[in-house]
């Protein structure tokens, strides 16, 4: 799966966009594997209230389930317009 | 409907001459033109403009479509920029067509309302001290529950 | 502040590029513009708008002075054309800039409404078939409650 | 006194602008002057409720004082925009 990273998670994390292996049910349980890998990982997605999330490029919340996804992203509020 | 999401500049004149002509049923257009705001302490070197390629261009369209289903239009224009944009420039235009003004007027408040919030940009300010990334308002999000 | 009362067309594209150049603290640019709507049965021939030279420009300026009180503006532009138009030509236009959007939207749909019912014009149809006033719309009345 | 019609009640009356003399003390006053004189004002002032008044190029009231005032103008709702 391709997880994607924007604003400052990408500053953040350190890269835009790696692929992941993963079983993760929902968007909430990839977080929760994220964060076990490393510390900028936990720092990033310490608050989720601070941070959205885009499954296949539509906006979801992080309940949603990751059956068949292909692409993930997690970025802060949108700042657009 | 017309979306583009470019990082060149946009001759907004031009633009907006372009959509209001040739719309003889259409009474009312309407545009909104985002520009790059200095900062209070008139220090803003440049505006970055980070978007998500993939996703951009079909979030502005459903946007787009939400607002045509919502009042009678003849038409939609949505241009945003990313990349670099220095204080003055114009970041994006909105412009709506529609027979009566109060369509043309609410479409366009929505389509901003809207774009503001949902739509995958990020702005990030540079001043000679170091650069931050614009924190979403409350004010934006409360925008929202209008529609 | 810009009034511009006058019988020649404008050019909508450079107006409002002009209008929206040079004010780096105005982040948000609302223009409106109206344009002559053919009639539901297509045969409109043209519109001749009369107005009342000495009181119209006073009038407009009022409105525009009205909404500079009232919401934190940079700029407004009003034009508004008399004598005859085809359907498709642009009548009038009004523009905002303001620091932020909600006061561009609300002060450019203020002077609408209030151009609309106060600004002393009267719109004449001319079909094939006869001429006849434009009837003043209640709705237009009720939108002045509105502020 | 200058008194102006425009639209259709300068159509009905079947000219712009005339000089009238006049002690009207209000625009209701001048109103019922006018009526007096001839069917085409009569049947052009026969619903106020469809006409406006501007009292030196000011919109007011029927009712309005015309003490010093110099030009009196009337005419249907306003269709701008």
């Amino acid at each position: 799966m391709d997880v994607l990273y924007f604003a400052w998670v990408r500053e953040r994390i350190g890269l835009p966009r790696e692929q992941v292996e993963t079983s993760a049910v929902t968007v909430a349980d990839l977080v929760e594997e994220l964060k076990a890998r490393e510390a900028r990982y936990a720092a990033a997605f310490a608050d989720l209230s601070a941070l959205r999330v885009a499954v296949d490029q539509e906006l979801t919340e992080f309940d949603a389930p990751l059956a068949g996804a292909r692409e993930v992203a997690f970025f802060p509020p949108m700042t657009g317009g | 409907m017309r979306i583009e999401v470019q990082e060149a500049p946009f001759d907004l004149g031009r633009e907006t001459s372009d959509f209001a002509s040739g719309h003889k049923d259409m009474g009312a257009i309407v545009t909104f033109t985002g520009v790059v705001r200095d900062l209070a302490r008139g220090d803003l070197d440049r505006m970055e403009i980070e978007h998500y390629p993939g996703m951009t261009q079909k979030a502005l369209e459903k946007i787009a479509a939400q607002a045509q289903a919502r009042w009678s239009l003849g038409d939609v224009l949505v241009i945003h920029r990313h990349g670099a944009l220095t204080p003055g420039e114009m970041i994006m235009m909105v412009a709506t067509a529609a027979p009566h003004r109060k369509d043309a007027f609410e479409a366009a408040e929505f389509l901003m309302d809207y774009l503001k919030s949902r739509a995958p940009f990020w702005k990030k300010e540079f001043t000679r001290d170091g650069a931050e990334w614009v924190a979403a308002k409350d004010a934006d999000e409360d925008a929202l529950t209008r529609w």
